[in-house]
Parts: structure tokens; C-alpha cells; sequence
């Protein structure tokens, strides 16, 4: 039998001035199973802590209800207070008689009235509480990074600073990602290789830090703090172990054709090879879809000239299985290529790039030395035109969103042109300029006074070829949208940032959420960006949304906090209110039919398939399951459950009915 | 009222009922199955379900149009099981439960074999829901009204256009107070397959066990939400009623509202796809203030 | 095949030789034209700017006469009517309590079933149904496509060919043994709605079409479209003053140059009708080999 | 005789309706003192029987409320309930059950002036509509009230 403890605060006057708190405590005390029942000044005073602590003992109750504020306010303190006098914290329930009672109605009986009503519906509630400890979840203390651009590598740093180990996997033969690839860095203009290179370096030498390039994460299962992660490592046809990277491969592979991807496009790389020079590991790699031996068998000039005999045909993918207590997802992006365009010609004007293309134009690095010269000639162009929101913004394209790093870059690129080119010209068309960040106003404004980069606000309707030039037919919106015509030497889409190809699919593997543009999807756009709503992954970088380096360093160290936070405890801590299938006696063994019509609703992916056997193994039926790592206790499988097999604690099916009933 | 709308016409509508009985008498006489679960006369005009395990009994065996009770409830039956496995008389509706029994993991691949009748009077053999997602589009009877039982054009209270909502209620009402809660609806329903019912359940006792207004109202209710997105229409429920209630135009109502608002079609694909466990971010919620 | 056919206005205008043209081809590749009896203007010109129940109840009212002859496609070559007809669909399909509103304006039913089709896709289906039709003369030509606004805009309404760099009629003269040239001008606006009220500027835009035509050796400029046909071919003197040169290029509706092609003279086209002259062009050697129409 | 007061039964999520109220109290907004508020996790888990017991125990209209799409605290478990609402609304209505009696709204966390305006608006339009005498009259002779525990 309950023997319940009413404990009505006056909270004051805040309760009191409206509602007969003495009334309410006697109304309360006839309620079945109420032994106590008192009202006091402050209930959460410290003598009116000690009121209810002593109650507790004196009267062994087995259930509180503490009629005053909101429970969002001062539950933890009256759930520590009963924990105190010994009573299981999850027996003690508030009643909402401040925020939802006195606050909002007038002094009446009518407001005393629904005050009691407000306790009665709690006592039935805490009858049915039972005591719950918190659940503990011990933590595998290993991250998973995935993706080796610069925010997986800031990511990978603080973790393994902090003393935790990581394991990186990139999926390329190097790590560095699009950063390795830009010239100079907006608004700073130092050299983006200049200031990557050394974290690069440091991953790689970090004896907390596992690097696994040129590999891939096949699958992941289990729960915070438990992962298991199934990666496979591409098999790079050299033993990296052997290899000196001494580059003789690289240069005497006779198939040099290929264009490269680091280079976007503009640049040849031979079968055998390292993306670039500064490449972390120096290690190279085979592309066996490009590579004479594997297309005919015949030359292996690589593996006759090694002089370490570390190239090895023979070599397979191989796939590893590592427990993790944490996920690091930091994936990063893609943009669009110039084909996407039609208007601007379908990508087959050589000299209409994207600005990842211009980037390693502008690069001393890339395949022009940095020099300025354009695709089609290799001839210095006097006139180049950057366009801004190609493809972002545009509805017709399918692509709402600003991408938000053009408007720095391409005043960046306008920028760089003028101090290659003294005698260029550089139009930048564009819908409005979004440099909100430091020092990024005065940036363009620099590139606009100082380099004498010409703006122009419109958008381009088209670009044709007409006498080796590229006609770009815009508007000029500030001046009566004017039609203008620009003959140029070639064009700069700053086509959009779109989610990686593989976005979708790695999603689904981790079970994380994703936008209809397919990137990942924080737990909360404010309060939690770079959490996911999978407990124990986290999000770095592009992959959530299109970023620039800042931004992407700084989520990449919040992620880290995140994982660090996680790993300072041995075992998780978490509310054990959660949702149990039930289990009852042979030969149902549970009301649960194994319809599994609960497993797509959960939004964590909680359910599992359970095969309850003989002991001798034999199976019997298939229920469901919730694991109790991932059950967050929405309870949406419990009003999908036809036949009531799920309840969850603290909203259970017996607690809601007798709510419900009270108040008949 | 109900009791109008009745169909007891037992006229013949299968010709080819030999070959039928002949493929039965071939799995029998093989041993692929060792029972035949179809129909048989009864008493007083009426078909009652029949389980053949020798070959002469095949001979009773019947289809025509009053074959309305849905024979995929045995499949689950302990005593029908321990019979071994079973081959049954199979109409559209039937095939079309056992697609969902499929796709909600209750019915096993291979678990029984199917017989039934394509358009040419040729007998087909199917065993497994993707077999069985293959032919049902073109099975004759396999679209539209294709069981014998009420439809909702013949309920003035319910006609389309009818906008009178206590003309509902009290049509409604009238009809669930002959309900004498003998779960014969449930009973006879494929897709009634939990083994301990909502009804049945009394920590807490959701729905009252007495068949007085409330509970019968409350009964009725959660029989409809449980199987919205899961009904078939095959309308054994109504004809399983000895009150005549017609119970399978509230399925079939919400059947319908199912597919118009989410596209969603229980019976038709033996991959789940209950549209009360997804969701999609443009569903309509007009109705939500 | 055979289709339901909606002239309007245009076609047995201005562009009688668009008509003629088509009426002709139809009957070498049997493509069977059921005009719709009883159709009235689709309300392109000023009525969809003037009110828009009007400019729906228009075109439904053909819609709905075309949908009585039972017949699933409805031929409607001029691209203006083709716009409003469309649209009409579009418009009504999304939102039924419209297209009751508009049902009982037309007093007729309106089920929404038949296709609106535009020349090019009637054209090549036409063309591929009747394999024994056979190029008499190849129309050995430089051309230049010239689609216009209408035919691939809006995308999603019209739901036809690549809105900005379409290929429909670039594919019909190819089959016909010309060489369709790569142009930027393909799918630019010719100015047609303000062809009255602001001719200069019509004329400017125009030029610019033909100019960058010539410029790369297209010997005709090929249209489906009456309003592109009338501005480019009629307005000629007033583009000539514009652009302060000379333009010798003919323009030719799709159907001419197609009829040329199956051996059809140029009066049974109508091509005598033209302000600019096709005969400099037609008088130009052409092989007489015969080719596949599928070839 | 004394004016009716409507008796109305709430079921809000606990993260943006039931603060959304909270905040209603704390900016001190003043409505019908009608409803009683029963806290459940997400608008996921009310369950359509709940509704159901609510007029069993004599409501006269019910309340459920919870978080705008897109913003439920466990992502999604509002979109499953909007769906759920959408066919049990249906499934009513065929009935002929006054769906007028159930009113469903999203109310933030943030939006306090809201949540009184829904408590107001729903008093007033059952008040209009009358004590729901054609439900209770269905209980019958305390079929149900002699629950106890």
C-alpha cells in the first residue's frame, strides 16, 4: 500500500496570494494513500527541505508530491532531498501549482480547486513511480575521426592532446582535404599549404593518433561510449611500411595522362602516385583503373625500379574492426562542377572554371606555378569575371542555401588576380555580399578600393564563346538593372558547396540525420550544433553545412570537448527513464507479437530484434528489444505498440490511465 | 439495417474447381503438404472453413463468392500447425493478408502454399510473398469491392457528401450497441494476431470488458486504429459478426484516408510499409492550430 | 497517329504558311489532324496579363472541347497557345477548388486527361511511327535552332527538353540531313509581347539573334514559334536599321524546312509568303541522295 | 443555475508545451483556469486511447500540444504523433464524434502568449459548444467510475 507525502508550498506569496495552500493539503490528505500532508512558507528552504526529509522517515513514505513551482525549476532540488532522507529520488514527483496555477489565474476557489486537482493527478502518478537508478554505460576511451581535412585533423589534435586515443581515417591516399588544396587564405592571405602542412606532420608523428589513409568506414553498430567500427583500408599496392618515398615510382611511371584530382583537373599525375608533394603519408599509391600492369599485365616499371621492393600487386583491401567510445564525423564537402550549368555552356568553355580550379591556378603549388593563366591557351587573361552564387540561392537549381564561403573567396580570388596581373581586369557579379565575420568586411572592401576589383550587383543569364572570347551577358540591378555585356578571357564560377557524393550513405551507416540537401543534421541548430542526434557522434567541419576554416577549426574543437567530456568518465551516467519491451512466463515469454511496426519509429534506432531460445539454443520467437544505451524515452514506440508490450518509465501506461482517472 | 445489405448469394463463381482439387490432390498425394485449408458447404447455406488431409475429401471443397472468411487465421493456429504444413484455397484478399502478415514478420517464406486460380482458370502454386506480389495485381477479382460484404454507398448516414454528424454518431451508436463483444470480428481477422489483445489487458484496463455503450464504442475504436494501415479489406470482420455490424467500412474508411493522404496501401508488397511508422515532413496538418 | 489540333489564331493569320507547312508534312509521315471544333482564342496575348480566371477559363474551354473528341493528345503548334494551354493544366491540377471555379465558368466538364503536346515532340514522334517516310531532297543547310522563350519555360510546368540549351529541333534537322548548328542564341527572348509597344527594342534583340546567327555561318534560322517567325521575318527593316547592316538570312518555320526535305514545293509550304526570300537558299545545290528518316 | 465550466484535459510534451506554459506563468499571463495539464515526454508517446479516457473521465474537450515540426527534442517523435492525429481525427469524424472537442496545436517552448491563447480559445469554443453530454451519456450507470486503485 502507497503512503504518499503532499507537501504544498506557498512559494510566498506567489503561490499562497492566490491559491488556499492550507485548503489544498487538506483536500490532499483524503486522497487514498496519502499519509501526510502539510503546506509550508518555502518548501525549498532549507527548513522545508528538512520538513519533507524528516516526513520521509518519521512516516516511511513511499512516494512524494511536492505541490509548488514547475519541476523544470526545482526538481533536482526535492528529488536530492528525498535521495537524502533515503527514499529512491524517482519516487518524488512535483505538481505544477505556481506556473500553470497561481501565476495565470485569479484568486478563487475555482484556482484552490485546480490546484488539488493538479496534486491529485501527481499522487497517482508517484504511486506508480518505482525506485530507478541512473543507468551506467562504461566508455570505450578511443575516438573514431572520419575525414582528414582540416577540421577531422583539428579534431584528431585536441583529442590526442588531451591525452585520448584517435584513429583517423581518410579516405584519400593523404590527408589535408580541400584545404591542402586552396592558394591563400581569406582574410589573412597567408598560404593555406603554409599553415596546414605542420598539423599534417603532427597527426601523422602523434603517438595518440592512428592514421588510416586511404581507407573507409564500412560499417558502425553499438551505442555511446560502445561502437564497434568496421573500416576498410584500400589496398594501396605499396607496403608503406617499406616505402622511403623516394618518388622514383612517381617519376618514371610511364602513364602520365591522368587528370588529377588534387589538381581539380588542370593538372596531370602518373598511375602510380603521391596527390601531392607535401602529401601526409608520403606514401604512394597504385590507380588501378589507370595503370598499364593492371590493364595488360605488362610493364610493373614501378616495381622493377623500387629500390625498397615495396610495391606489391598482389596487395588487398583489408578490413579492421576497432571498438570506439566516440565518433567524430568530419567528412567535409563538395562543389558543384561547371558542367551543372547550362546556361554557362554545360562545362565545355575550358576557360569557365569553378574556384577550386582557380585556387590551384593561384596556388604556387599547382599546375601554373601560380601563375594566372587560363585552361585553354595557357595565356594570361586581361579580363577575368568571378561569379558569385552560381548555383546557391537558386531555387530553379534545387539549391536554396547560401553557401557562404563565396562572397570571402571569390573577393579573395579578384584580389589575387589584380596582384598577379597589374594590368587585368576583374568583374565580380553578385547578389549581395555576406562578410559577416572578422575582418572579412573590410577584406572585400579592400579588394573594391585597394585591388580595384569591379562589382557589379546582378546575376549572369548566360556565357557564350564568340571570337575566342566569353561573352557574359548580366544585368546591373543597381544601375536600373542595365544589361551589360562583358567580353572576357575567362570566368569564375564560385559554384556552390554541396554535400560529399557519399554523404547520404555514410548517414545511414552511422545513423545519423541529414537535411534534404544531404548534410548532416546537428541534435539542436542552436543549444547542441555539433552534436548529432545519435549520443556519442559528433559533427566537425563542411559536413553539417557549408563552413570556411575558422568556423570549420572551431567546431572541429567543440567536437573534440565533446569527446574529451565524454571520456573523462569511466562509466556514462544517464536518466534511466527509458522504454523496456516487457517479459513475461513461458510460452510467451513477452506480450510483444514481433510485428517490429515500432522499429521505424524510433528515432535512435533503439529496437533491436531479440531470438529468445531453449536453452539449448533452439529458437522460439524473435520480439523486440530496446537498448537501453540508445532509448532516449520518447515513448513514441509505446503509443505505436498495439498491444502495450513497450512501457516507459515514468510515463508508463498504468501511470498516464491513472492520471487520466483522477481527474473523473 | 446491416442485416439489408447482406450478400448470400452463393451462386457458383469458380468453374475450375477440378483443377484445383487436382493440384490439391497432387500435393497431398507428394507430400509436399499434409493438409488442404479451404471452404466446404455448411448448415444453413452457409460455407464453413474446411481442412482436408485425404485426398476424398477433397471433393467438398467449394469456392464461390459467399468464400468471404479469410483462411490465413489458421496459418497461425497451433492445432492447425501441428496438422504440418498446409496448402490453402487462396482468393485475392487472402493474398493480399499474407502479403502484410509478411511484411510484419508472421508469415515465414515457404510456410505454406498458396492455390489459386488465375484469369485463364489456370492453377497457381505460390509459396512466397514476392510470388505472391507478382501475380495478385492480375488475379481475377483482385480490384475494387472483391469481397461480399457492406460498402458504404448503401449507409444513407455515410453516403458521400453526407454531412450530418450526429446522423453519424447515431448510426454508429445504434450499431455498436448490438455489439455482444464476442470478438468474433477479431477473431475471424488475419491481421488480429497479438496473442495477448489490448482488450484483454487489464494493468491498466484500457477498455471496459462489458458490452455497454462505452466500451463497446472504445472496443470498436481501437480495433480501427489498430488496424489502420494494416487492413486488407477482405471483410471477414463483417461477416464474421452475428450482430451484423458492418465493422470493415470503418477499416475500410480509414484504409482509404491512408492512401490519399500518405499513398501508403497495406496487403500490396510484402516489404513493410506502415504509414503510422513514417513519416514525411510535408504531411498535411491542416486540422493543427 | 492521330491527334486533336489546335490551330489558334496565329496559324490561320499571320502564320497561315506555319498551317499550310504542317498540314502539309502531317500527311506525308500520316499524322492524322482532328481540329477542335468550336475553339476560341487561349487568351495569350493580353488576356493572362488582364485577369487571371479569364486566362485560366480560356484555354480550359479548348481543354475541355478537346478532351470530347476522345483523343489523347492535343497538337498545339503555336508556342504561345502552347504556354497558356499547359499552364492551364498545371495551374488547375494543383488546385481543384480553382478548377471547379473555372468548370462552371466554362459550363462544360473538365476532366484535365489530355496531353498538351508542341510541335517538335508531335513532329519527331510522328516521324519515328512512320519509318517509310523518306528524305527526297536532304535539306543540306547550316541552321540555326531558334526555340525562343516559350516552348522549354517554365522548366517545371513545361517539363520538356533542357530548358537553356534544348536539343528537340537540333535532332528533327539532323534527321533531315541539315547541320544544326551550336549557338548561344538558342532559347534568348526575341521580345515578341513588347513587339508594339516598344519596336525599337524588339528590333535590338532581334538583331542581336540574327547577328550572332550569321556570324556563325547559319544559312537559315529555323522557329516554332509564329511570334519569334513574325518579329524576325517581318520586322526585318526595322532590325536592319537597329543593327545599321544588312541581314540576308531567311527564317523557316521547322514544318517548311521538314517539308522541303520529303519533297514538298515551296508554295505548298508557303514559303512564298516570307518577307525575307528563302529563294537565294532554296536555288543553292543540294544533294538529291536518299536518305533514312531514322538514319 | 450556475453558467457551465467546461472541464478540459491537456496532454503536452514536456519540452516545448509544458515550458511554453511554464513561460505563460513566469511572464504572468492570465487564462481560463479550465485545464489540467498532464506531462508526457513527447507528443510521440499520447496515445490515441489517452484521448479517449479523457472524455471517459468526463472532459469536455481535450488538448494536445507539443513541439512545431522540426523541433521536437527527439527529432521526430512529433511528426509520428501529426500522422497519428491525422488518422484518429479521421477515424472520429466517420464516427461522428465531435472532432471539434479535440483541439491540436504546436506551442514552443517560447511561446507562453500562445499557450493562453490556446487554453482561451478552446474554453470558449467548448463553452459554446455545451457540456459533452452525448459522450457521457454512453458511460451509462458509473461503468467506469468505480475506479479505484
Amino acid at each position: 500500500m502507497s503512503r504518499i507525502g503532499v507537501f504544498v508550498c506557498h512559494c510566498g506569496e506567489n503561490i499562497g496570494a492566490t491559491v488556499d495552500c492550507a485548503q489544498v493539503a487538506q483536500m490532499s490528505s483524503s486522497i487514498p494513500g496519502v499519509v501526510h500532508s502539510v503546506d509550508y512558507k518555502y518548501m525549498c528552504s532549507d527548513p522545508g527541505q528538512t520538513l519533507i526529509k524528516e516526513a520521509v522517515k518519521e512516516k516511511k513514505l513511499t512516494g512524494v508530491v511536492v505541490a509548488a513551482c514547475s519541476p523544470r525549476m526545482h526538481e533536482p532540488t526535492f528529488r536530492r532531498a528525498c535521495a537524502e532522507a533515503g527514499l529512491n529520488s524517482f519516487l518524488c514527483e512535483m505538481a505544477n501549482i505556481r506556473e500553470h496555477c497561481s501565476w495565470v489565474h485569479e484568486k478563487g476557489d475555482q484556482t484552490t480547486q485546480k490546484a488539488a486537482d493538479l496534486v491529485r493527478v501527481l499522487v497517482e502518478k508517484v504511486k506508480r513511480n518505482r525506485p530507478l537508478r541512473p543507468i551506467q554505460v562504461p566508455v570505450t576511451k578511443t575516438a573514431l575521426v572520419l575525414g582528414g581535412g582540416i577540421a577531422g585533423i583539428q579534431a584528431s589534435l585536441d583529442i590526442a592532446n588531451a591525452g585520448q586515443k584517435v584513429i583517423l581515417v581518410e579516405k584519400d591516399p593523404s590527408i589535408g582535404g580541400h584545404m591542402a588544396q586552396l592558394s591563400e587564405t581569406f582574410p589573412t592571405l597567408d598560404c593555406s599549404q603554409c599553415i596546414l602542412t605542420p598539423r599534417m606532420v603532427e597527426v601523422a608523428q602523434h603517438p595518440n593518433i592512428t592514421l588510416l589513409s586511404y581507407s573507409e568506414l564500412e560499417s558502425l553498430d553499438g551505442f555511446i561510449g560502445n561502437f564497434k567500427a568496421r573500416i576498410r583500408k584500400k589496398a594501396r599496392k605499396v607496403d608503406e611500411k617499406l616505402c622511403t618515398g623516394c618518388a622514383v615510382c612517381t617519376q618514371k611511371c610511364p602513364q602520365k595522362k591522368i587528370p588529377s584530382k588534387f589538381n581539380a583537373g588542370l593538372g596531370m599525375r602518373t598511375a602510380i602516385f603521391v596527390p601531392f608533394p607535401q602529401a601526409v603519408p608520403n606514401k604512394p599509391v597504385i590507380d588501378i583503373e589507370n595503370c598499364r600492369y593492371f590493364k595488360t599485365g605488362k610493364c610493373a616499371v614501378c616495381q622493377k625500379l623500387c629500390p625498397a621492393k615495396a610495391v606489391r600487386f598482389e596487395q588487398e583491401d583489408e578490413i579492421l574492426e576497432i571498438d570506439v567510445g566516440a565518433v567524430v564525423c568530419a567528412t567535409g564537402f563538395d562543389v558543384v562542377n561547371t558542367d551543372f550549368f547550362p546556361e554557362y555552356g554545360y562545362g565545355k568553355y575550358p576557360d569557365v572554371i569553378n574556384g577550386l580550379q582557380y585556387e590551384r591556378l593561384a596556388s604556387a603549388s599547382g599546375p601554373t606555378l601560380g601563375e594566372i593563366r587560363r585552361p585553354s591557351d595557357g595565356k594570361i587573361p586581361e579580363t577575368v569575371v568571378f561569379l558569385a552564387c552560381a548555383g546557391s540561392r537558386d531555387r530553379a537549381k534545387g539549391i536554396d542555401y547560401c553557401s557562404k564561403i563565396c562572397c570571402m573567396y571569390t573577393a579573395k580570388h579578384a584580389m589575387l588576380y589584380r596582384h598577379k596581373v597589374h594590368s587585368g581586369k576583374a568583374y565580380v557579379f553578385y547578389m549581395d555580399i555576406r562578410a559577416g565575420g572578422k575582418m572579412y568586411d573590410e577584406f572585400v572592401r579592400r579588394a573594391i578600393e585597394e585591388d580595384g576589383a569591379i562589382y557589379v550587383r546582378g546575376r549572369v543569364s548566360r556565357i557564350y564563346e564568340r571570337d575566342g572570347k566569353l561573352i557574359v551577358k548580366g544585368a546591373d540591378t543597381l544601375l536600373g538593372g542595365e544589361p551589360i555585356e562583358i567580353k572576357a578571357d575567362m570566368v569564375v564560377l564560385a559554384t556552390a558547396a554541396v554535400a560529399s557524393p557519399a554523404a547520404e550513405e555514410l548517414a545511414q551507416k552511422l545513423h545519423i540525420s541529414y537535411d534534404s540537401y544531404k548534410f548532416f543534421s546537428e541534435a539542436h541548430p542552436k543549444l547542441r550544433p555539433v552534436e548529432t542526434n545519435t549520443a556519442g557522434i559528433f559533427l566537425a567541419g563542411a559536413c553539417q553545412a557549408p563552413k570556411d576554416i575558422p568556423e570549420s577549426v572551431a567546431q572541429a574543437s567543440g567536437a573534440a570537448s565533446k569527446v574529451c567530456g565524454l571520456f573523462s568518465q569511466d562509466q556514462l551516467s544517464r536518466e534511466p527513464l527509458i522504454a523496456a519491451v516487457n517479459r513475461t512466463a513461458p510460452p510467451q515469454y513477452s506480450s510483444c507479437t514481433g510485428c517490429f511496426l515500432c522499429e521505424s519509429v524510433c528515432p535512435y534506432r533503439a529496437i533491436e530484434r531479440e531470438t529468445i531460445t531453449t536453452r539449448g539454443g533452439k529458437p522460439i520467437r524473435t520480439i523486440a528489444r530496446v537498448n537501453p544505451g540508445l532509448c532516449q524515452g520518447c515513448g513514441t514506440c509505446v503509443a505505436v505498440c498495439r498491444v502495450k508490450a513497450i512501457d516507459l518509465d515514468g510515463f508508463s501506461n498504468s501511470q498516464l490511465y491513472a492520471e487520466v482517472r483522477a481527474l473523473a | 439495417m446491416a442485416e439489408t445489405v447482406r450478400r448470400t448469394s452463393g451462386q457458383t463463381v469458380v468453374n475450375d474447381m477440378e483443377a484445383l482439387r487436382q493440384r490439391a490432390r497432387e500435393l497431398l498425394d507428394a507430400g509436399t503438404v499434409q493438409v488442404i485449408i479451404g471452404y466446404a458447404n455448411g448448415s444453413n447455406r452457409r460455407v464453413r472453413p474446411f481442412f482436408a488431409r485425404r485426398p476424398e475429401d477433397l471433393e467438398r471443397l467449394i469456392l464461390d463468392d459467399r468464400c468471404v472468411l479469410n483462411l490465413a487465421v489458421y496459418l497461425r493456429k497451433p492445432e492447425v500447425k501441428a496438422l504440418g504444413k498446409a496448402a490453402v484455397i487462396a482468393t485475392p484478399p487472402l493474398l493480399r493478408s499474407i502479403l502484410q502478415l509478411a511484411a510484419e514478420n508472421h508469415y515465414q517464406e515457404s510456410e505454406a502454399v498458396f492455390l489459386a486460380l488465375d484469369s485463364a482458370g489456370n492453377v497457381l502454386e505460390l509459396s512466397s510473398a514476392e510470388q505472391i506480389a507478382g501475380v495478385l495485381g492480375s488475379l481475377p477479382g483482385s480490384t475494387g469491392q472483391d469481397a461480399c460484404v457492406p460498402s458504404a454507398d448503401r449507409m444513407p448516414a455515410l453516403s458521400a457528401g453526407s454531412t450530418d454528424r450526429q446522423a453519424r454518431f447515431a448510426f454508429w451508436k445504434q450499431e455498436f450497441e448490438r455489439c455482444i463483444r464476442c470478438y468474433a470480428c477479431r477473431a475471424a481477422c488475419p491481421m488480429c494476431y497479438c496473442e495477448q489483445c489490448l482488450v484483454d489487458s487489464n494493468q491498466p484496463q484500457w477498455i471496459p470488458v462489458a458490452a455497454h455503450s462505452i466500451g463497446n464504442l472504445e472496443w470498436h475504436i481501437s480495433r480501427a486504429m489498430h488496424l489502420a494501415g494494416r487492413c486488407v479489406n477482405c471483410g471477414a470482420c463483417s461477416e464474421a459478426c452475428p450482430a451484423g455490424i458492418p465493422l470493415n467500412l470503418v477499416n475500410q474508411f480509414l484504409a482509404d484516408r491512408i492512401q490519399q493522404e500518405f499513398g501508403q496501401k497495406a496487403g500490396t508488397s510484402a516489404k513493410l510499409d506502415y504509414a503510422l511508422s513514417v513519416f514525411s515532413g510535408s504531411d498535411r496538418e491542416t486540422f493543427i492550430k | 497517329m492521330k491527334v486533336g489540333y489546335f490551330p489558334g489564331c496565329s496559324l490561320v493569320g499571320s502564320a497561315r504558311e506555319f498551317n499550310e507547312s504542317l498540314q502539309a508534312v502531317s500527311r506525308l509521315i500520316k499524322l492524322d489532324l482532328v481540329e477542335i471544333p468550336d475553339w476560341n482564342c487561349c487568351g495569350a496575348s493580353s488576356g493572362h496579363a488582364a485577369d487571371h480566371l479569364l486566362s485560366l477559363a480560356l484555354p480550359a474551354r479548348i481543354l475541355a472541347l478537346a478532351e470530347k473528341t476522345g483523343l489523347r493528345d492535343l497538337l498545339v503548334p503555336c508556342s504561345a497557345c502552347y504556354n497558356r494551354l499547359i499552364t492551364t493544366v498545371y495551374e488547375l491540377q494543383a488546385n481543384p477548388r480553382l478548377k471547379s471555379e473555372v468548370r462552371e465558368l466554362i459550363e462544360l466538364d473538365l476532366k484535365l486527361d489530355v496531353r498538351v503536346r508542341n510541335v517538335l515532340e508531335v513532329l519527331k514522334e510522328a516521324m519515328e511511327a512512320d519509318g517509310s517516310s523518306r528524305i527526297a531532297k536532304p535539306f543540306a543547310h547550316r541552321v540555326a535552332c531558334y526555340y525562343g522563350c516559350l516552348l522549354v519555360r517554365p522548366p517545371k510546368v513545361v517539363q520538356f527538353d533542357r530548358p537553356e540549351d534544348p536539343t528537340s529541333m537540333d535532332e528533327l534537322m539532323q534527321a533531315i540531313g541539315a547541320e544544326p548548328l551550336d549557338w548561344a542564341f538558342k532559347v534568348e527572348c526575341c521580345g515578341a509581347g513588347m513587339t508594339l509597344a516598344r519596336t525599337e527594342l524588339v528590333a535590338k534583340l532581334c538583331a542581336r539573334i540574327l547577328d550572332d546567327a550569321v556570324a556563325r555561318g547559319a544559312e537559315t534560322l529555323i522557329t516554332a514559334c509564329p511570334m519569334c517567325h513574325a518579329n524576325l521575318d517581318m520586322r526585318r527593316g526595322d532590325i536592319e536599321k537597329a543593327a545599321g547592316r544588312t541581314f540576308t538570312i531567311p527564317v523557316m518555320y521547322v514544318t517548311q524546312a521538314i517539308g522541303l526535305a520529303l519533297g514538298l514545293g515551296p508554295k505548298e509550304l508557303g514559303l512564298h509568303r516570307h518577307m525575307v526570300d528563302c529563294g537565294p537558299l532554296l536555288a543553292a545545290a543540294t544533294q538529291s541522295s536518299t536518305v533514312n528518316l531514322q538514319s | 443555475m450556475s453558467e457551465f465550466e467546461p472541464k478540459i484535459i491537456a496532454f503536452v510534451c514536456n519540452w516545448c508545451t509544458y515550458a511554453g506554459a511554464d513561460l505563460t506563468g513566469t511572464s504572468r499571463m492570465k487564462y481560463a483556469h479550465n485545464v489540467r495539464v498532464i506531462r508526457t515526454p513527447c507528443t510521440g508517446r499520447i496515445d490515441y486511447m489517452l484521448i479517449l479516457k479523457a472524455f471517459s473521465a468526463g472532459a469536455d474537450g481535450v488538448i494536445v500540444s507539443g513541439c512545431h515540426p522540426g523541433d521536437c527534442h527527439y527529432t521526430s517523435g512529433n511528426y509520428h504523433a501529426r500522422r497519428r492525429w491525422m488518422v484518429f481525427r479521421s477515424l472520429l469524424d466517420f464516427l461522428g464524434i465531435d472532432v471539434e472537442r479535440v483541439r491540436f496545436a504546436w506551442v514552443s517552448a517560447a511561446e507562453g502568449a500562445k499557450w493562453a491563447e490556446v487554453v482561451n480559445t478552446t474554453v470558449a469554443d467548448i463553452r459554446r459548444l455545451g457540456p459533452y453530454t452525448e459522450y457521457q451519456n454512453l458511460i451509462g450507470r458509473g461503468v467506469e467510475r468505480s475506479f479505484q486503485v
